[in-house]
């Protein structure tokens, strides 16, 4: 194949590995070569779930320009790799966050910023977040801070590549393994109202009264 | 001030509070004639917000609303009360448009009723089955308990209070032990050798 | 009005949405692209600050507060610490009012900054955002520097300010405005004057002028309909009686007057950052000496405290009941109103590719609206 | 000939994925960052054919990427790409410009079936945008051809390149053609103002939301591929043609960073009021044109 | 049909930005430095941590815990215990830091942090007594 084209890439990484590692079966050279186109292009929904969604215009724009690294925002969940969850996850959220994650298309990736989804964070007391995102989604790289600096989710981006490029275990493979685990917690705080419910009629409830 | 003559006519009393900041204590019953008036004859035509707090212990809602007049020089607070049992207020969205979504969230975090509003229907929250989350009555720690286990890891965490009782204790122990040591050994070395004793006493 | 919407299709425009400004959602009935209703739905961001406020002590509470609005945490601050100071009749040194002063309009700029990319890329002019979101970028590298926080500052507390100015600081500031003196002008060739942007902006959202004051709209919104209001002139509060600014105004009340204005309060911002540093007292206490943590309390009063924030008119409504905790904090900001009296009205009848344009433009911020 | 046109889409789809690494690259510096590598396009079509695809509305869903890959590689492989030699001469001595202006909107018109029966409102909306921007954009470009083809006496592409080795290039002669077949191609190539279908402050990405993984993939490379053959044709019919690899690269890649400088200056119009400038300015350049070669030849 | 000559032709001036230097900070390699007196990560000088629970106490998020120490850093220490600190929780207020009666614990100006387990985020104070210092 363009192997001198895997080998003109900008770190070159690919093509010194396969020498390292010596390997013979061609399956294993496609996936390994695989793994690293994925790792080097990551395209990201940014879903402002909180207060992240404010360092992610610095992280996406040209101060830290995370597209050098082949991180690209796109719109639509449905061209995703990665959904970023910047921060807390009020109930309301998380049923909207649930949908976006499962339209997505495997491969699939989490990424958490902040402190909050990990453990609450400075708003473990309130009535409508939720503390533990992992009981609900499976998510592949937490990131510290309130809120993260860009070199932080930058951080976070490399993690990622690393870990997909390793080919560990992703987030959506526990998500299809314990599927049942997660439905579960899903349904145990939100009650059953997993999927966002259109069925309120707004217009009519105004109407009614006015008109 | 003019505001305070025409108020004082209404037999009302106008509290400065800080430099731009008045207010005024009416009766429910006369809350709704109030505003009116300041709408339509004292100029007050921006309703800056409504808003509404606990006072468990005394058993009512403190309803404020902040008036502002065209200049937006100062800011008048019309207080009232109201029982928090069964709250309920005129609405005021046919007059301010904005009062028709304050009054919305109000109905949703304290649960005052709103006769006449064409939409009390959910602000932030969603299928919320629980108390008004912002009465006082509502504890917040006690239902995120009940809805989310936090992470189990903290469990080694110890009591500093108690460690510092602990650790005085010890250090008292081992004092008293010590001493008992120290003392046991002098009268050791008594024993062993008086001679010393004897040689000091001299 | 049920007729009219027989052939309408319903989109939810949000929550996952690039055009959308945070994390909201607006309900929309379309005739092919016309908006026949529109919806506002908030919620999504809801984390009842007002409930763990109460929860809080005084000292706890005030490092809250700054989250309410994620893009200007700011003047969160500034209204929690004046409403306390109100509360507990304390004073503060001319230094920390200058300094806090220095830091709501910084915050301004970079708000600023953060709204023109806004409403550059609500037309798909993704240059503006590029190279406005790095401008407001330095000015956090000096946040950074002066309160040790990039966004969320900590910075104003009650009674003063938490840290004195880093050696060299107001240098680099001044230097800074220098620099964004020069990029206004760059600005202004680029995205103000733009073709597109003009063709797009005017006449979209036009703001009636006689509801703008009973519906209670501010900010820019009000200002560019011709009403010159400003908190910081007809309620001043910290140093603003005593420098010199104007209140820039536009008559048209659409968004392109308002980008215009916007632009403007940029100008005169800097104005105000250039007397700040000429007037900044060399000495002074920053912090008054305040009781601790469990000690502080406050009297059974309550009080309202205005600011105005780069979106308009930002209130708090504070009461104490004798204790060291806030017995009540209402947070009343400028995009409750905007978001759904003014945005449920503005859309009808527009396009959907007016949508993000018009919320960009009223400085719609979904955390504040819902705390 | 097989081997040939085989060789031609695969540098088609070498340049055109290079050209669009570039073009991000461009913006990029001139937005004052870095921006990715030249290859990352190819990263990101490799990646997304390896992707996994569970979205399925039937095979006309599917079909619709693959009717659009077909108009490109058919409008590629009937563009000349080199003047003088015969490589790909027979094939495209056989077509035309008439052919090549139909083959230009079957992609679109495929696509709209396909995203039809995906049923998201989005997609629709950006496919009903698309079309008609494709009104307004057909207009001057197709006055300028036909303006074109009366100076030549001939519908013939390769006839066209020819006579301009003698009779001078278009560009010079007809300059006024030139900027109105320019003002639409911007739009063809989907920059700003024009990028409306896919506006994503709108309507998410328009006529692509609901595709994912290997159709992404393919219509992405039909994207290169298409950018390609559009540049080639620009520089065939106003250019004089390339007779060398170095001269295509040369002349394409003007015209290329020409419509990436207007792409990244504007905003975006909607969709009316693209469509009426359309109508107004580059029609009216074009007709101007027009009427100078059939009164003045 | 006036065209707005000034409008169209004002913004190519854009294009001359092209050839300038890019403004990026490429992170990985080169790091911006980050101030002293920001507000990153927790260290704590254990030779002057006097276990008081000060920091526990003003903590309005509970992320602080009091625990044990591998082995006795500070006679002076009334509990025996030293602070560590769940960044599930931290808001890095420095609220702590301000109340620490020994000054012993203070924010660094390291402050990135990314795991794959969330469970990996209880955080012990690095032991050193100044910011920018190498643990000891």
């Amino acid at each position: 194949m363009e192997s001198g084209f895997y080998g003109s890439s900008t770190d070159g990484s690919l093509k010194c590995k396969f020498e390292e590692s010596g390997l013979a079966n061609t399956h294993d050279i496609m996936e390994k070569a695989v793994r690293w186109f994925r790792s080097r292009s990551i395209f990201v929904v940014a879903y402002g779930t909180g207060c992240g969604a404010i360092e992610m215009p610095p992280t996406f724009t040209s101060r830290y320009d995370a597209e050098r690294m082949g991180v690209v925002g796109v719109a639509t969940p449905r061209q995703a790799d990665l959904i970023i969850l910047s921060g807390y996850l009020a109930y309301k959220t998380l049923r909207r966050v649930i949908r976006t994650y499962e339209q997505m298309q495997k491969p699939r990736y989490i990424m958490t910023l902040g402190s909050c989804p990990i453990n609450g964070g400075m708003y473990w007391d309130s009535y409508n977040t939720i503390k533990k995102l992992d009981d609900y989604l499976p998510i592949d790289v937490s990131v510290t801070g309130c809120m993260p600096r860009p070199e932080a989710v930058i951080d976070g981006f490399v993690l990622l590549q690393e870990r997909i490029r390793n080919g560990e275990k992703a987030g959506w493979e526990k998500y299809d393994e314990n599927f049942e685990f997660y439905k579960e917690n899903q349904k145990r705080v939100l009650g059953g109202h997993i999927d966002p419910s259109y069925e309120t009629d707004w217009y009519n409830l105004k109407s009614g009264g006015k008109a | 001030m003019d505001l305070a003559s025409k108020l004082e006519k209404l037999s009302l009393q106008l509290v400065q509070k800080q430099d731009y900041l008045y207010s005024v204590t009416v009766g429910f019953e006369r809350l709704e004639s109030l505003l009116l008036s300041f709408l339509n004859e004292f100029g007050y035509i921006t309703l800056d917000s409504i808003n509404c707090r606990d006072d468990l212990e005394d058993g009512f809602f403190t309803i404020t609303y902040c008036l502002q007049t065209k200049d937006r020089d100062h800011v008048v607070m019309v207080q009232t009360k109201i029982q928090r049992e069964n709250a309920s207020l005129p609405t005021m969205h046919t007059i301010w448009p904005q009062a028709e979504i304050m009054e919305r969230e109000m109905h949703e975090m304290f649960g005052v009723d709103f006769p006449g509003h064409p939409t009390l229907i959910d602000f932030a929250l969603e299928y919320w089955d629980n108390m008004p989350p912002l009465r006082r009555d509502f504890d917040t720690l006690e239902y995120v308990n009940s809805m989310n286990p936090f992470r189990e890891q903290r469990g080694d965490a110890l009591d500093a209070k108690e460690e510092m009782k602990k650790k005085r204790e010890a250090k008292k122990a081992a004092k008293l032990k010590a001493q008992q040591e120290a003392e046991a050994k002098a009268a050791l070395e008594a024993k062993n050798n008086p001679s010393d004793e004897v040689k000091n006493e001299e | 009005m049920k007729n009219n919407l027989k052939n309408t299709i319903k989109i939810f425009h949000g929550p996952q949405h690039p055009g959308i400004t945070g994390n909201m959602s607006v309900e929309l009935d379309l005739l092919g692209e016309t908006i026949k209703r529109a919806q506002t739905h908030v919620g999504y961001l809801h984390r009842g600050f007002e409930k763990l406020v109460e929860r809080r002590t005084v000292v706890q509470a005030f490092t809250i507060v700054c989250r309410i609005c994620v893009p200007e945490p700011d003047p969160n601050e500034e209204n929690f610490a004046r409403a306390v100071e109100n509360l507990a009749g304390l004073e503060i040194s001319e230094k920390a009012k200058y300094i806090r002063t220095m830091v709501l309009e910084m915050q301004r700029l970079a708000t600023m900054f953060l709204w023109m990319g806004g409403q550059a890329g609500s037309i798909g002019l993704g240059l503006i955002p590029q190279w406005s979101v790095c401008d407001r970028d330095y000015m956090l590298d000096l946040f950074e520097e002066l309160t040790g926080g990039r966004v969320y500052h900590m910075y104003a507390f009650p009674g003063g300010v938490r840290r004195d100015l880093p050696e060299g600081f107001l240098d680099k500031l001044s230097d800074l405005l220098d620099y964004y003196e020069k990029r206004i002008i760059v600005y202004n060739n680029t995205f103000f004057d733009n073709v597109i942007f003009k063709k797009r902006a005017i006449g979209v959202g036009v703001v009636n002028r006689d509801e703008v004051l009973k519906n209670g709209y501010v900010g820019q919104t009000m200002r560019a309909c011709g009403i010159q209001k400003d908190v910081r002139k007809d309620m001043p509060y910290l140093m603003y009686d005593k420098l010199d600014f104007d209140i820039p105004i536009q008559q048209d009340g659409d968004v392109y007057a308002r980008a215009i204005v916007r632009r403007d309060e940029m100008l005169q911002s800097i104005r105000i950052l250039r007397q700040i540093i000429k007037q900044m007292p060399k000495e002074g206490d920053i912090l008054q000496k305040i009781p601790k943590h469990r000690k502080f309390k406050l009297p059974a009063d309550d009080t309202y405290v205005q600011t105005e924030s780069a979106r308009g008119a930002m209130s708090y409504y504070m009461a104490g009941d004798g204790s060291e905790k806030i017995r009540r904090m209402q947070v009343r900001g400028p995009s409750l109103v905007h978001a759904y009296t003014l945005l449920e009205k503005l859309l009808v009848d527009s396009e959907l590719a007016d949508v993000a344009m018009t919320m960009n433009s009223l400085g719609i911020c979904p955390p504040e609206i819902e705390r | 000939m097989i081997f040939q046109i085989i060789l031609l889409i695969m540098l088609a789809y070498v340049v055109g994925f290079i050209y669009f690494g570039l073009y991000r690259n461009i913006t990029a510096r001139i937005q004052g960052r870095y921006g990715p590598t030249v290859y990352q396009s190819f990263y990101d079509s490799i990646k997304l054919f390896s992707k996994n695809n569970t979205v399925s509305y039937g095979w006309m869903f599917y079909l619709g990427p693959v009717i659009m890959a077909t108009g490109a590689v058919l409008t590629l492989v009937l563009v000349p790409v080199f003047s003088d030699s015969d490589f790909l001469r027979s094939v495209t001595s056989q077509g035309n410009l008439f052919v090549l202006l139909y083959l230009m909107v079957l992609g679109p018109l495929g696509n709209a079936l396909a995203v039809g029966t995906g049923g998201n409102p989005f997609g629709v909306m950006g496919v009903v945008r698309g079309l008609t921007r494709l009104i307004g954009l057909e207009l001057p470009f197709y006055i300028a051809v036909v303006g074109l083809i009366i100076a030549a006496n001939s519908s013939d592409i390769v006839h066209i390149i020819d006579l301009q080795k003698t009779a001078g290039l278009n560009i010079i002669n007809h300059p006024l053609l030139f900027i109105g077949a320019m003002i639409s191609m911007v739009g063809f190539f989907g920059a700003s103002p024009f990028d409306i279908p896919g506006a994503p402050q709108e309507v998410y990405s328009g006529p692509r939301t609901e595709f994912s993984g290997k159709f992404l993939a393919l219509l992405m490379s039909q994207g290169s591929l298409f950018a390609f053959a559009k540049l080639v044709l620009i520089v065939d019919l106003f250019l004089g043609g390339a007779d060398s690899l170095v001269m295509l690269v040369l002349k394409t890649f003007t015209i290329f960073v020409a419509i990436i400088f207007i792409g990244i200056v504007y905003g975006r119009y909607k969709v009316e009021q693209a469509v009426d400038f359309l109508m107004k300015l580059p029609t009216l350049i074009a007709v101007l044109g027009l009427a100078r070669i059939v009164w003045f030849g | 049909m006036a065209i707005d000559v000034k409008g169209v032709l004002s913004p190519l001036s854009a294009i001359g930005t092209l050839f300038e230097h890019p403004r990026t900070l490429t992170y990985p390699e080169v790091k911006k430095d980050i101030p002293i007196g920001y507000r990153g990560f927790h260290i704590n000088n254990l030779e002057t941590c006097v276990g008081c629970a000060s920091c526990e106490e003003i903590c309005m998020n509970d992320a602080i815990d009091m625990i044990h120490p591998d082995k006795e850093y500070n006679v002076k220490n009334t509990s025996g215990c030293i602070p560590r600190i769940d960044y599930g929780r931290c808001c890095w207020c420095s609220l702590c830091t301000d109340v620490c009666p020994p000054g012993s614990l203070k924010l660094d100006n390291i402050c990135t942090h990314a795991d794959c387990d969330p469970d990996n985020f209880l955080y012990m104070p690095k032991n050193h007594k100044n910011i920018g210092e190498e643990a000891s």
